[in-house]
């Protein structure tokens, strides 16, 4: 079995998308010829023709906008938004048209779109290239969102979102598109609303999604060097959130911290935190500690190794919930 | 503004296009109900089809009347009037054909009425039972879009469906299609619309874009938008634009039916403004006193889209015995129908809510729906 | 003393500021002549002119983005949104340059806007004009957003916003703007960015801001009648949160109910919550409990009544929380 | 797109502009260095003048070619190249005066060195030290925008401040003043910018809206943006839009001084679309090779908007001794004062990310500023 990067399994898993259903288009800008800036709609223009992969005019709004016509005739738009930053033009079409159709029109109406988002920093790039702005889509009803860690989700997962008759917002990690892993088509993928423990551990729970997933299972293997048993939960999905084996694994160890790149006010972190602490107050040693961005707008990337959770930070937190 | 001494001319050195090409509206029937004849739009139906026209106009003016009297009784929270533009409505609706798709604004109750809405459907959102009530692909008839602008996106999106489905331009102009997308004057500065407008003429949508120029956003007059006649935005951006008499239900209906015909043979998308006149209020809730004069309601009356028809008939005597006032009677049976239906229209359910967000439920809502269906059911035993 | 209500408290407000700054401006959609369609910005353009009082194009993103240029050249816009469904095609503007120039230019340039957003549902009306958007600002970094609940409030808090060097989006209770109070001139006004106790109490503690105050503090005094004794915080002000006085009463009750009309998935009550659990973890004999409005797009509005927070919902909240 | 048999003529008829008024371009230099006259714009400058706007060239690309090797050695994450546009911005960026402000996108490298913007404060964006190292009113030229078309919105607001301070049209010209907006043609398809186009219109603001068109939007062509010549979309906005050769810095003086006067006088604005190209990659990230083709950039070539100008220079032997090897030599001067700058650019502190994100501190990001002070002081002991 091939070892593949995630921009790949996005890229083959799009491709299989496009086979089974040619109803699945492909649209944005330089998805066509270039393959999109991260190559991830790489050969698909060439081989589905240009009605298929459409390279639109530079205007967010137009790509949901047309999508959501697109819809309604029964095709299955999928929009990529170049990077993070670049979704606000588009978000009137998404909150008000994307979210509410299905809603307006008692279900006449379905909204299969899938919005890729190449999201989060890392990457040394300038203003607005390295945004997490998941928080406002997962507050925003009518819309699903999630969000892949690795190559294995990221092949499955958009071809289930593609699949979705609802409209879903896809986080793609671009920090994370070059990392690699096998990839065995012939296991059968997790359903797509669900979260997943994929490291164990008995002391502290902690909690991730997209880039941040490899970051805590990095800092959950540091702190086994030191004794410490660390359970690693992928949630996966944001909207809908999977909170059942999240409030399992907190009933187990009483200490949870959840971490995200999205600045920490009003992120992920706090709805999960709430509902943590709803559903499982009497088990808490600790309160669920959150590491995040800070709230800053996301800074020069000279200082971004300071402004992302890394091992030093999430270790620190798990020191500060063992010690409560 | 001072004008630089060389800044006119320089404006024409620039392009400016001073040119008014098709600036005089299109009229084929003047407010005196004289037929007129047009170098390049001619009216191709016969008087049996003026009578519908007229039909058609006077259903759509007593239901919006109802309507209006609906809100005023506190049977609706709030209603958007058409009256003064049911000729643009009814003229560019009945121009389309079944498998052409409309995507309107909250004000196209005469393209509605075209499209075979059933009235009653259109006064659950503004009851607010519901956010639109109709099935949009029974009648190819959008639900109303409130957020300006916006359905011309989906509109331009739709005809782009239509292409790769084959059906524009194809030769047989019996499936060939198109789709017309409505809008007002205000709308005409949102992004979205001039999104639109590149969208179709960049991949040579076939979609009509009908703008009702009905003078006013709100308390806010045309200048407000716009320095040219709108018309001409088109030119921007590559593509016809014309003016027709808004109130002219034949040029309406000669110049949209030329558009669509363009559209769906594949020649791309064409403006088309509709000049005319908001003769009420923005909606119910709103008081035009405040911002606009009387004289300009006095000036449009005397163009009233009805009027003209009936002047029209009446000089050609050829409508039939008591023609006009068989209409009438059918006009208040429909209204008193539509009160009937509008009284007994039900609240929809609070649990409904909960249902209609996702087509494949998600797992939390059902958590929230039923426990707030055991706290409704706490209250039971309550009295 | 003569009563005031709320619209007439924030319009001499407005007039106030624009008699004491000439570089302030008020601009929107219907502002002038009209005088806003809740009659806000009555007069104004009668007595400041055209070039004061501006009667934009119908777009949303115009007025937010000329906005940013005024402010660059020395203005302090005031602009009115004039729904709060209306606000998202001038999002990207708001969250990628209103609330981000500061931070780019180093504090070279400032963003005196103050954003008017009435807000907020109960009126009876269509889609788009009765929702709540506040999270979406409060987790935008370089933002400051605020609520009023009454006309003194109303009357002072815009005042104070329009003299903030920062941007302030400031949301109105739109089906409170007919409710009245007396305003006294002469009292000096809270600090802006201050939360405050309007209702002292010893069992619970009951947070909220904008239309939902008065909502709390009937049901402060219907539950006053069986007994219990709650405390109401009116929040003020949503980024940044003014946490003090809400931990000290937590501190004292042990129990926390916050009370939002906007969905309360990831709505600003899962903030809050989270920060109280952080705060008071051992003070706390409930998890904080939240209200609002469900996870659904708004309803039509025969069933708003419904989907609003009202006195029986809350009132079995803090039963709940006092059941625990 | 299959053309119905009466599409084109109806074309006609709904105004579409074929006219190609002001469609040929304008021209002063051609590609040999032969200077040719205009009816409508005069280069009104002298030799030495030119020789400055060679200098201005020599040094823009230089600096730029500095910054592409500074990239592609590791001292900057990313650079935009102006390759091939650095007349458009040298004439549009001279035709400027003190008081007129200008705002850029991320490619004005040319247009910040007329504006006095030390180079070396340009890197610091694309090092990812700060997001815009210098002080706008300094110079009144604007950071660089990232956000596609954003700014053109930002100028004419701040085209309106200048209205109401009354420095538009005052009679006195020294004081009278004007915005320029720089995009590209991939922007003129977002909303922001059309609506600029209207606000500035219905505003009658003084703006000129200068567009790069560079062919390329990243990877696709102007054909991706628009079907029609790109100065055309401002008649549908009621001003003036001209095309100049924007690899012709004289006309693109000439244009942009026109356009410039005419805003500051209080006649509006402006559309010009410098018809230029991008030499190079969009930036060191991408790569053109997967959708362009190497013969358009040797076409271009020929029109270098450099050479041209020493082609005039040299034939018309206005040029002291060995002036073209001392501006060389500046250019090389300047590129390595550039290089060693660079390497000394201080990274920014940590902290202080928290105290530039509002101008009144947040009480709430002092406690965090603190908390991650104390966490950062944490690891001094640690080694
Ligand atoms: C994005 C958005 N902004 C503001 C509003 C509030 N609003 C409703 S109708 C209207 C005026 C629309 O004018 P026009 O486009 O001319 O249509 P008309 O009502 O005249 O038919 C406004 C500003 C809205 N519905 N959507
Ligand atoms: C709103 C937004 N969407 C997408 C991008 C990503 N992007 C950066 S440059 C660019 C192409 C711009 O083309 P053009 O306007 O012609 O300017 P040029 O780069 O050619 O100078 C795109 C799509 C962006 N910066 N902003
Ligand atoms: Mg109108
Ligand atoms: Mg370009």
């Amino acid at each position: 079995m091939a070892q593949i990067t995630l921009a790949k399994a996005v890229n083959n898993g799009l491709r299989a998308a496009m086979d089974a259903n040619p109803k699945v288009l492909v649209m944005g800008e330089d998805v066509g010829k270039l393959g999109g800036v991260f190559r991830v709609t790489d050969g698909l223009q060439k081989d589905f023709g240009e009605d298929r992969v459409i390279d639109t005019p530079l205007a967010e709004a137009g790509i949901l906008g047309t999508a959501v016509g697109l819809a309604m005739r029964g095709y299955r738009p999928v929009c990529e938004i170049q990077f993070d930053g670049f979704v606000y033009p588009a978000f009137d079409q998404i909150v008000c048209q994307v979210a509410k159709i299905h809603f307006r029109s008692q279900g006449r109406l379905t909204m299969p779109i899938v919005i890729r988002i190449p999201f989060g920093g890392g990457i040394g790039a300038v203003e607005h290239h390295s945004e997490s702005p998941e928080a406002y889509f997962a507050h925003t009803a009518g819309l699903k969102v999630v969000a892949c860690a690795n190559p294995i989700d990221g092949y499955w997962m958009i071809q289930q979102a593609i699949s979705t008759d609802d409209p879903v917002v896809f986080f793609e990690p671009k920090r994370r598109y070059w990392e690699k892993a096998e990839l065995d088509e012939d296991r059968p993928p997790a359903p797509l609303f669900t979260s997943r423990v994929v490291r164990p551990g008995r002391d502290v729970t902690m909690l991730a999604y997209g880039p941040m997933v490899k970051t805590c299972l990095e800092a959950a293997a540091a702190a086994a060097e030191e004794g410490k048993d660390i359970e690693v939960i992928d949630l996966r999905t944001l909207s809908p959130l999977d909170m059942g084996p999240v409030h399992e694994s907190v009933r187990k160890t009483g200490r949870a911290v959840v971490v995200h790149e999205a600045p920490v006010n009003l992120g992920m972190g706090s709805e999960i935190a709430a509902r943590i602490t709803e559903e499982c107050f009497y088990s808490l040693e600790a309160p669920v500690m959150r590491v995040g961005g800070f709230d800053t707008p996301y800074p020069p990337s000279r200082v971004e190794e300071e402004y992302l959770p890394d091992l030093d930070r999430v270790l620190d937190m798990v020191d500060r919930s063992l010690a409560f | 503004m001072t004008e630089s001494d060389f800044g006119p001319d320089l404006g024409e050195v620039f392009g400016l296009s001073h040119d008014g090409h098709g600036a005089e509206l299109v009229q084929l029937l003047t407010p005196e109900g004289q037929r007129l004849e047009h170098p390049d739009f001619s009216f191709d139906l016969d008087d049996e089809a003026i009578m519908g026209f007229y039909r058609d106009l006077v259903m759509t003016r007593r239901i919006d009347t109802e309507a209006t009297a609906l809100q005023r009784q506190g049977e609706l929270g709030i209603w958007a009037s058409l009256l003064g533009q049911e000729a643009a409505q009814i003229g560019s609706g009945r121009a389309m054909r079944p498998n052409d798709f409309a995507f309107p604004t909250y004000r196209e109750h005469g393209v509605a009425w075209c499209r075979g809405v059933e009235p009653l459907h259109l006064l659950g959102l503004f009851r607010g039972v519901d956010q639109g009530g109709w099935d949009p692909y029974e009648h190819n008839f959008g639900l109303y879009t409130i957020v300006i602008g916006a359905q011309t996106l989906h509109a331009t999106g739709y005809a782009m469906g239509m292409q790769r489905d084959g059906v524009v331009g194809s030769g047989e102009s019996d499936q060939d299609s198109a789709v017309i997308a409505y809008f007002g004057d205000g709308a005409t500065s949102q992004g979205d619309v001039n999104e639109a407008f590149i969208w179709a003429s960049v991949f040579n949508a076939p979609v009509v874009f009908f703008c009702q120029n009905n003078q006013w956003a709100i308390s806010e007059p045309i200048e407000k938008q716009s320095r040219i006649p709108l018309y001409q935005r088109a030119l921007g951006f590559g593509f016809p634009g014309i003016r027709v008499d808004g109130n002219d239900v034949l040029a309406c209906y000669a110049v949209s039916q030329a558009a669509l015909r363009r559209a769906r043979e594949g020649s791309g998308p064409t403006f088309v403004e509709a000049y005319t006149y908001r003769m009420g209020a923005h909606t119910t809730s709103d008081d035009p006193t405040r911002y606009r004069v009387t004289e300009e309601l006095e000036h449009w009356k005397l163009k009233d889209p009805i009027a003209r028809v009936k002047a029209y008939l009446v000089r050609n005597g050829v409508t039939p015995e008591n023609f006009f006032d068989s209409v009438d009677a059918e006009a208040d049976q429909i209204a008193a129908q539509l009160r009937k239906g509008c009284l007994e229209l039900p609240d929809p359910s609070p649990l409904d809510m909960f249902d209609q967000v996702y087509e494949d439920e998600s797992p939390e809502l059902a958590v929230e729906r039923d426990k707030f269906a055991g706290y409704l059911s706490s209250f039971e035993g309550a009295h």
